[in-house]
């Protein structure tokens, strides 16, 4: 078995209610897309489709495909600030 | 010459554009070109009160140094990058980018290049207060944080 | 708002980019890019000791006067320009112009094109002083004073 | 007959020894480009062909076909500074 640590920053954090929570992964080869549909099952006011929230483990953007290891890091990245709306 | 070329910080403290800029600068140097991104009043019709910033902190200053690196790469210059979090009042500078080069062409590529990639890939976010509410700012046609990704 | 759009200074006085900067400035602008001439210590492979700036003033000063203006009427900005004249240390700035703007891009813009025009146009030269000698430079290619003559 | 005024600066000023002076003309015609043949006789050290001279009427710059008017304040401006020397 497998333990990881979430983040969650910005929009996503006061939508789940949490910043930060150790979450048990039982399948050897669970991939980042599995741990963040399970993650919006278990914050359901994540507001965003799975399929499209960007993460990082261990301080790196990853793909959906990237298989977990026991005590990585995944921060949940919503879209960063700025864009055209500011400068 | 300084031993590094380039230098990051993420503060809670007021932005100084003149440190940034003396960090940038070399008697080598004809040229530099600082960028403020600076709190608006509005967005769009919206009327704002103040702005707080919010960072993965040991990630963005990950990538803030991996984007400094890779302009003083592709380019001749010395560069600082500041970005300021918490509540930053209207009027004030949010990001400081300063570059410092024998040329003004590439100190003027080059920071605005920085602008465009700190906007893709670094995690920083902002929540504008405004009269009535507040609510988190993202741009998800700007983030594209695989887009460039090494490795 | 400020009444006027631009500003323009010649002076023998040390530049002050904050000030410029702050002239540039408004609640309204998320973007400033402030661009900084300054002293090198060389040309090609020749140590640089001082350089001292002349200006044809009242012209000059008409000349920078017509490019800030200018420059207002192709983007929606504040613009600073000042030059300074005299004796100018290595690492000191010759010239700074400020140019806010609500969106990075059009200040990026403006600020590179107010930096060629004033070398194309504005009456103020350069007299290098280098050991065991001095020397005015001027740039024949760049010189194009007639090019975007008006009337 | 018309008076006009000539400035010199930076490199004219240093090759004529002169900042400013006093020039008459004699012909009704006479053009910028005649008025800056003739000065170069009058300052034969002024290191510059007299047709590539730039210069300013009244804080204008003009083309060398352009007639002087009495009172006129003409320029010669040196190619300006900085271009790709400096930044």
């Amino acid at each position: 078995m497998k333990e990881v640590t979430v983040l969650y920053f910005a929009s996503y954090r006061e939508q789940a209610g949490v910043m930060a929570e150790k979450i048990n992964i039982t399948s050897d080869n669970t991939n980042l897309g599995e741990l963040i549909k399970h993650i919006c099952t278990i914050h359901p006011k994540i507001v965003a489709e799975p399929d499209k929230i960007v993460a990082a483990i261990n301080e790196e953007y990853q793909e959906h495909n990237h298989v977990l290891k026991n005590g990585d890091t995944v921060a949940l990245i919503p879209p960063v600030s700025g864009g055209s709306h500011d400068y | 010459m300084p031993s590094k070329k380039y230098r990051v910080r993420i503060t809670e403290d007021k932005l100084n554009p003149s440190d940034a800029t003396h960090f940038a600068s070399s008697e080598r140097h004809g040229a530099a070109v600082v960028f403020h991104g600076v709190t608006r009043d509005h967005t769009n019709s919206r009327k704002v009160i103040l702005l707080e910033y919010e960072a993965y902190v040991p990630m963005a200053k990950k990538k803030l140094e991996e984007i400094a690196k890779e302009m003083c790469s592709n380019w001749d210059i010395l560069v600082a990058i500041d970005h300021r979090l918490g509540k930053v009042d209207i009027g004030e500078e949010s990001l400081v980018v300063a570059v410092g080069s024998p040329h003004r062409q590439s100190a003027f590529e080059a920071a605005s290049y920085s602008v465009d990639r700190i906007k893709q890939t670094v995690p920083i976010w902002k929540k504008e207060h405004f009269e009535g509410g507040e609510v988190w700012i993202g741009d998800a046609d700007g983030f594209r944080p695989l887009e460039h990704k090494s490795g």
